[in-house]
């Protein structure tokens, strides 16, 4: 298996998401709120790892643009996930440089009632770069 | 034990040149039950079938096995030559030793030998064959068809020409269904009330045609051919009799804020109504739920008003019973529910409609008077979103898998039209693909881009939301140029997934006809039998088998109507006696085979039965044999062997076993 | 009287196979039941008592009568051959040896049973007395006594060494044909062991059983008490009270195609088979309660009219230890002796 | 059954009505050659075959048994052949659990067009069961001799 | 104990239930037989201990028929039966009152004796008052004990819970006697060469004598004839003969069970000649698990068990050559 089809794989494995599911409609893009921030657009995630270019994907800004809002997983009507892909692409970038950003005594001050925990994850491997 | 005569066929060459016939008959001669054996050139000729007839004769032949060719080809022959030699067909049975030997084999001494073994099967099965009679069950010369939409008017009113009695029943005050609702068709553009109108006057004045509106179907008992079905007539208070139609009665009627069903909710009804104008028949019903005189006991004004004294608050719903022969399902589709797509804002603003609400807002009789504008402040809008694929194309659970098939072609009608009367409005849709087969189809959509301007955008709408000044924002993809567009709008129309109407599973129970995941009646073959349910004397018109538009709504109806016909021209149905048949004194009355029975052909009843002596009361199975096809699927479901199919017994297929292996 | 280590008896059985085929309890996947004897056999004497009786040795559960055939257009008929070569049994204990004088009575009594008659003429039983008898047994109420089984030749296990005597020209026969592995051993430790055994027998919760009231002058109104209705209830109207039974002698003949013709054979059958001794006009007990009196009233009443005064029980236990329902012919016993008591 | 030492396998092929038989029927007519060891049952539907069938061929000395039905979604009685894939499967891999060689046991989905596939089908049975050599593991004795 | 025996008898003289459905106590301390008690003083020969092992649904299918209603006295595992009686129309719930008896696990006598405990006399540790830890057994060779656990039914080490599923009241605790893997022998013989697996079924089923305990007492083969006993089906057989006969009858018999098996465990209970049947019922339990999803027969009355269903996506038969 060449490294970009294992690497696909991995985000395929990780994320839990068919990107062949997709019907390229776009939503995910149309509800981005971050999406003027990003070179690559969500809905272009989806068809990154389908065609299995993760290296550009994961050289991609869009990785650390992604608030984790999840507005895309919510809406996407074929069940796609591409905040879920972009969230796999991240752990990707961060076994492969072998740690987290936030250090776990960092986090009691981070939170707050209403964080989605979801969000405090995807913090560990985006901030304190 | 029969009196088996076996016949070895030629097939001139055919079989001759591989196969030792003479060895196959000297052979098979010898077999337990074989009373005679010859062989023949050709078998299915006219002098093939008088040797059979002949020994039938002279050597008091039970049962025949013919050697030949696939049961597939001559069986009937065959079994007609039988008959007419005074024998039971289904005495017959066929060893295929041509398809499945002679021309397959080229060493005769393997291929005599198969040949003989086949033979051997077909005599152990002969040997238990018992005579069957096909079943006569009578039909009733009548149809119902549930739903009076256009497809349920199209399929009645072809059925009545054909000169056969259909009744149509309908759930709503009126004939006419969705497309009454529609403002114009695509792709002529011609007002659907315009064509419809005729059509349900035509059903209405048709002599065969009998229709019960406010109506719906309560029980169905019976088969192919002899279905009893209790209709209920909904009280409408109104005596249909005397009623003259003046409606007098809903101008006067004090209750008035009553959402209107056929406006969509968009406008108002009086609580004494009648859903439209052109509504059929012209009879209004009181809504009791409305009603002062009903919540109150005081008013009575429609009663004091009516000339004719047709109004009679006394009314009780009425139960019709009536026989038929044939039942055809057309009770059609409705939008889905919104209530899931928060992002449409659909339930925050009166701005946000869906596609068949904006036929309402478009029609003359609607809400608006047929005057393009606002819900919320009635102003004239400048800018109009399409979004299209609300709810279908989904694998979540808020909308359908399904591609609801009419919407690409509505939205370009419905922006043709407002670009048409509103030049200075402009129209963008939000589109994923856009599917127009379908003849003049994709012609009609390229007239909205190209002759009035329409914006197509490739690219889903990821949100709308309502702004402080009343405009609606619309966040979506332009696929195309890779960017988010942000855009305002004074309107958001919503091509809304349709779906089967939601009585329908209560009704494909009712009448044991199978159904889909998705509330779709299921056809009996999805490519050659597409009009009829698997359960024998249903069918299916219009968009409870799947989406469709009107033209192919009209055509399937027609379908049906002529696959009705076809059943309701015969006196009597020869049903097919390879039926199952539970022995009563092994049944368990365990429900195992009704489970699996695809035809709803198997019932219990509490019968009093003699078990050697012990007499008592078992729930056993009934296998219906007029609706029963003999699949056998039962036969292997039933654990104590209670179920068996007549003409593939258990005993005569491992008799067929046994032969071959021994 | 002779003995043998019991580490040696693996040769005594391989000497003994040389002339006879030789039965005696084997042990497969975990159940010891008679078998016939290879080398490699898991031979198992510890457990007392077999799942099935040994009577299977005699009157096997399935056993083919003959055999039609077609030939040419002629049905030819082979009988089966009878048993014609000596075989051994050995390992029967005293109730399955009185088991087989119930079958005896059956079998050998006119018309004799050939089949059975030839394995009854060319069987040696090898006797082994109960060295540690259960509390299911109650073999001592029909008159057997489990220290002194009543056989060709009768053996004792004590301390591992297995004691030998023969008691008839069978049995003599046969042990002169074993000499070069036995010793000459004297009677005292058998007494010995007997009269041990003899005491734990007494202490037996069944041992004083009584069987009054029931004899084959009583079958009018044993045949119609009440309390039978009540008895079968919890019957699953399963075989096993009958498969596992030493006199249990019902068996139905079928037939069976092999394709190339048919094998006429007879198997075991159960008077608590819904089937059983069904006819053309149905059946003649259609109850389980009918069926479940026919078993004891068989062995305790209509056997006993008919053959002197013997039971068809034996006392060997296996019904009360294999039931699933946990019924036997002494709780039936009992329940009549309790109404009685009344 | 064997001529000239070379083994002979005793095949069973269970076939639809509507569809596999049919197929049989157009491998036949298109001359597309298969061994003679294979015997068809017609049935009306894969959903008939029960396993007392299957178990009974082997008892008389079947070799492999194959069962043969519309292809899923393509059953003339709509839902046939969805039972008979669940029925098939458990039975098969009870005889596999209980040592019954895998192979000797197969469901193949054959529809009316597919002559080719049924001749190829029975070709590639034949073959593999000719390679697992005669059925011991099943058979009754008695149909032995 | 006496909480149940005390509402029966109130149960039984209020007229709510005409006959109780229960255990009588028997004559050896480890056999107690089912048994309807139809008077309050009949009820002082109640019993309910480690001994009580038989699965009383389905004498339900013969009590359905009787005048009033029956007390019928389940374990969790028992009303798993019920229910799928229920839902084969072969019990009345109408006619049936349910008490679900709590449950400490029941106890294998043939387990017991196979350690060795020979003439036993008196045993106590089996009342399910006390912790069940250990058996004092007074045999006529001397005093023994054996724990309860090792002397427990191997289903009790499998049990599927301590929840009644069906019940019109619960009396008495249960104990949480789940210890052992339930399907690791199936997997360890699954595991096993064809050959191996061909030698331990021919060894296990050898043994069979063809007595039908076990389909009997099977509450799933709860058919009014069953087909091999039946002349229709050209299938009856009788005898274990030649090596094929015990073959047939079992895979057809756990096959016509398959998707209806509660795994009662009833089958290998009173098997003679201790053969492992619920190792058939188990592997059929194991696949539907594993090909068409989780699926537990009687949990819930009116289910549709997985053979008499089907899904368009079901995974075809040659899975079984990849498995």
């Amino acid at each position: 298996m060449s490294h970009a089809k294992n690497q696909a794989e991995r985000i395929r494995e990780i994320s839990g998401v068919n990107p062949l599911k997709c019907m390229k409609c776009g939503k995910c893009s149309a509800t981005c709120p971050a999406f003027n921030e990003m070179d690559i657009k969500p809905h272009q995630f989806v068809s990154y790892v389908a065609n299995e270019n993760i290296e550009e994907l994961v050289k991609s800004d869009s990785l650390w643009k992604c608030l984790s809002c999840f507005a895309c997983v919510e809406r996407c009507p074929r069940d796609v996930k591409p905040g879920k892909i972009i969230d796999a692409a991240r752990q990707l970038v961060v076994r492969e440089r072998g740690g987290n950003y936030l250090s776990a005594d960092e986090i009691p001050e981070l939170l707050d009632e209403d964080t989605p925990q979801q969000l405090l994850v995807s913090a560990y491997r985006r901030y304190k770069r | 034990m029969q009196r088996i005569g076996v016949f070895v066929c030629h097939c001139g060459s055919n079989i001759a040149a591989t196969v030792d016939v003479k060895k196959v008959v000297e052979v098979i001669a010898s077999e337990p039950g074989v009373v005679h054996a010859e062989d023949y050139q050709y078998m299915c000729s006219e002098a093939g079938q008088e040797k059979i007839a002949i020994a039938v004769r002279e050597k008091k032949l039970t049962g025949i096995v013919v050697c030949s060719c696939s049961p597939r080809m001559h069986e009937a022959t065959f079994r007609k030559a039988a008959e007419r030699a005074g024998i039971n067909p289904y005495m017959v049975e066929i060893a295929n030793i041509r398809e499945h030997c002679s021309w397959i084999h080229k060493d005769i001494n393997e291929a005599t030998e198969k040949a003989v073994i086949l033979a051997r099967a077909a005599v152990a099965k002969v040997n238990l064959n018992t005579p069957l009679t096909p079943g006569e069950s009578r039909v009733t010369k009548r149809a119902l068809v549930i739903g009076g939409g256009i497809a349920g008017i199209q399929t009645a009113l072809d059925i009545a020409d054909a000169g056969y009695k259909v009744d149509i029943v309908e759930k709503t005050p009126s004939i006419g269904g969705r497309m009454s609702q529609l403002d114009k068709t695509f792709p002529t553009l011609d007002c659907s009330a315009c064509i419809l109108t005729p059509k349900m006057v035509e059903a209405a004045a048709h002599e065969n045609i009998t229709i019960y509106t406010y109506s719906e179907v309560e029980k169905v008992s019976g088969f192919v051919g002899d279905f009893t079905v209790d209709i209920r007539k909904k009280a409408r208070f109104i005596d249909a009799d005397k009623c003259t139609g003046c409606g007098a009665c809903q101008e006067k009627c004090p209750s008035k804020k009553t959402p209107s069903e056929f406006n969509r909710g968009l406008g108002t009804r009086t609580a004494i109504y009648t859903p439209f104008a052109q509504a059929i028949p012209n009879v209004p019903v009181i809504d009791t739920e409305a009603c002062i005189k009903f919540k109150t006991g005081k008013c009575g004004l429609c009663q004091k008003i009516c000339a004719a004294g047709a109004v009679d608050y006394t009314q009780k719903d009425e139960i019709v019973t009536e026989k038929y022969g044939a039942i055809v399902v057309a009770t059609g589709f409705d939008t889905i529910s919104l209530d899931k797509y928060d992002e449409y804002a659909y339930n925050q603003s009166p701005d946000v409609i869906t596609s068949l609400e904006l036929e309402r807002v478009m029609n003359a009789a609607g809400p608006t008077h047929g005057h393009l504008e606002r819900l919320s402040d009635g102003k004239a809008p400048k800018e109009i979103v399409f979004i299209q694929c609300v709810g279908s194309r989904c694998s979540d659970d808020r909308g359908k898998p399904y591609c609801s098939k009419i919407c690409c072609m509505y939205t370009a009608k419905h922006a043709m039209l407002i670009r048409d009367k509103y030049p200075d409005v402009n129209v963008t849709v939000f589109y994923i693909d856009v599917r127009t087969p379908g003849k003049n189809f994709d012609e009609f959509y390229r007239r909205a881009v190209e002759q009035y301007g329409v914006n197509y955008v490739k690219g889903q709408v990821g949100k709308v939301i309502p702004q402080p000044n009343g405009k609606l924002l619309v966040q979506g993809s332009d696929l195309l140029d890779n960017k988010q567009i942000l855009k305002e709008a004074d309107m958001v129309v919503l091509a809304t997934a349709i779906e089967p109407n939601k009585d329908v599973r209560k009704i494909a129970t009712m009448l044991t006809a199978s159904i889909d995941t998705n509330n779709f009646l299921t056809e009996a073959h999805a490519k050659l039998r597409p009009v009829e349910s698997p359960t024998a004397g249903i069918f299916l018109s219009g968009v409870v088998q799947g989406p469709k538009d009107i033209p192919e709504t009209v055509s399937q109806a027609g379908a049906a109507a002529v696959k009705v016909v076809g059943l309701l021209a015969k006196d009597k149905l020869m049903t097919n006696p390879c039926t199952a048949k539970a022995d009563e004194l092994l049944c368990n009355g365990c429900s195992s085979c009704a489970n699996v029975c695809p035809y709803g052909a198997i019932s219990y009843e509490d019968t009093l039965v003699n078990d050697h002596g012990i007499r008592e009361t078992r729930r056993i199975a009934i296998v219906n044999s007029a609706l029963c096809q003999g699949c056998g699927a039962c036969t292997v479901a039933c654990p104590s062997g209670a179920m068996d199919l007549q003409g593939f017994s258990n005993r005569q297929i491992l008799s067929e076993v046994d032969a071959i292996c021994r | 009287m002779y003995k043998i280590a019991k580490e040696n008896l693996a040769s005594l059985f391989a000497l003994i196979n040389e002339n006879n085929e030789l039965y005696l309890p084997v042990q497969v996947a975990g159940q010891t039941n008679f078998a016939a004897y290879t080398a490699d056999a898991n031979v198992d004497l510890d457990t007392l008592k077999t799942v099935k009786s040994p009577k299977d040795v005699f009157f096997p559960q399935s056993e083919t009568l003959y055999t039609c055939n077609k030939e040419d257009n002629k049905l030819k008929i082979t009988p089966e051959k009878l048993v014609d070569a000596p075989f051994v049994v050995f390992g029967m204990k005293a109730c399955d040896i009185k088991g087989i004088e119930v079958l005896d009575r059956v079998f050998l009594s006119d018309p004799v049973d050939s089949f059975y008659a030839a394995r009854r003429a060319h069987g040696t039983i090898v006797a082994l007395a109960c060295h540690e008898p259960e509390e299911s047994c109650f073999c001592k109420v029909f008159g057997v006594d489990c220290t002194e089984p009543a056989a060709d030749v009768a053996t004792w296990m004590i301390e591992g060494e297995l004691y030998w005597k023969a008691l008839t020209e069978k049995g003599e026969k046969l042990t002169e044909s074993l000499k070069s592995l036995l010793t000459d051993a004297d009677e005292a430790k058998v007494e010995a062991e007997k009269s041990a055994v003899k005491e734990i027998v007494e202490k037996l919760p069944y041992s004083n059983l009584s069987l009054e009231g029931w004899n084959g002058d009583v079958l009018t109104e044993k045949f119609n008490d009440a309390l039978w209705n009540e008895l079968y209830k919890p019957c699953l109207a399963c075989g096993t009270c009958t498969f596992v039974c030493p006199t249990c002698q019902c068996y139905d003949i079928k037939d069976y195609n092999t394709g190339n013709g048919v094998q006429r054979y007879r198997c075991w059958d159960s008077c608590m088979y819904s089937d059983f001794t069904m006819m053309a006009h149905g059946n003649n007990r259609n109850s389980q309660m009918q069926r479940f009196r026919q078993r004891f009233m068989h062995k305790l009443v209509y056997f006993p009219a008919n053959n002197d005064g013997m039971y068809s029980c034996v006392g060997c236990g296996r019904c009360v230890d294999k039931c699933p329902a946990s019924l036997n012919i002494v709780k039936v016993i009992k329940a009549f002796s309790e109404k009685g008591d009344k | 059954m064997s001529v000239n030492n070379e083994f002979r396998p005793k095949i069973v092929a269970f076939c639809c009505n509507w569809c596999s038989y049919a197929g049989a029927d157009l491998a036949g007519s298109s001359r597309l050659a298969y061994p003679a060891d294979v015997k068809i049952i017609r049935v009306p539907c894969s959903c008939r075959v029960n396993p007392m069938f299957i178990l009974r061929a082997f008892e008389k000395g079947a070799d492999g048994v194959i069962i043969c039905g519309c292809h899923p979604g393509d059953c003339h009685y709509s839902t046939g052949n969805y039972y008979a894939r669940r029925r098939m499967t458990l039975l098969f891999s009870m005889l596999d659990y209980i040592g019954v060689e895998k192979g000797r046991t197969r469901v193949e989905w054959v529809s009316a067009a597919e002559g080719v596939k049924f001749s190829d089908t029975m070709n590639d049975f034949v073959a593999k069961i000719k390679g697992l050599g005669e059925n011991v593991r099943l058979g009754d004795l008695r149909c032995k001799n | 104990m006496q909480e149940l025996i005390n509402r029966a008898k109130e149960l039984l003289a209020d007229g709510t239930v005409a006959r109780v459905l229960g255990w009588k106590i028997g004559d050896m301390p480890y056999n107690p037989e089912p048994a309807y008690f139809e008077t309050v003083e009949s009820l002082d020969k109640f019993v309910y201990n480690g001994f009580c092992g038989a699965n009383l649904s389905k004498y339900m299918i013969e009590a359905s028929k009787l005048e009033g209603k029956t007390l019928v006295c389940l374990k969790p595992c028992d009303s798993y039966s019920f229910n799928q009686l229920l839902t084969e129309h072969r019990v009345d719930r109408d006619k049936a009152y349910i008490i679900g008896v709590g449950c400490k696990g029941k106890l294998d006598i043939e387990k017991i004796k196979k350690t060795g405990i020979k003439g036993i006399t008196a045993v106590s540790g089996a009342e399910m008052t006390d912790a069940c830890d250990t058996l004092e057994i007074d045999t006529i060779y001397g005093k023994k004990s054996c724990s309860y656990n090792d002397g427990m039914l191997e289903r009790c080490h499998v049990c599927k819970g301590k929840e009644h599923k069906i019940y019109d009241e619960l009396i008495g605790e249960s104990r949480d006697t789940c210890d052992k893997e339930r399907f690791a022998e199936v997997e360890r013989i699954e595991a096993m060469s064809p050959e191996e697996k061909f030698e331990f079924f021919k060894a296990e089923l050898s043994k069979c004598i063809r007595c039908n305990a076990c389909r009997n007492v099977c509450p799933a083969c709860s058919c009014r004839k069953c087909v091999f006993d039946s002349t229709k089906f050209d299938s009856a057989q009788k005898a274990n003969v030649d090596s094929f006969e015990e073959k047939m009858f079992h895979i057809i018999r756990a096959f016509h069970v398959a998707g209806r098996c509660t795994d009662c465990g009833e089958c290998s209970r009173v098997c003679p000649q201790g053969i492992p049947l619920h190792l058939f019922n188990r592997k059929f339990i194991k696949d539907i698990n594993e090909i068409y999803g989780e699926y537990v027969a009687g949990a819930e009355a009116g289910s549709r068990a997985p053979l008499v269903n089907f899904d368009t996506e079901d995974a075809e038969p040659s899975i079984v050559n990849e498995r």
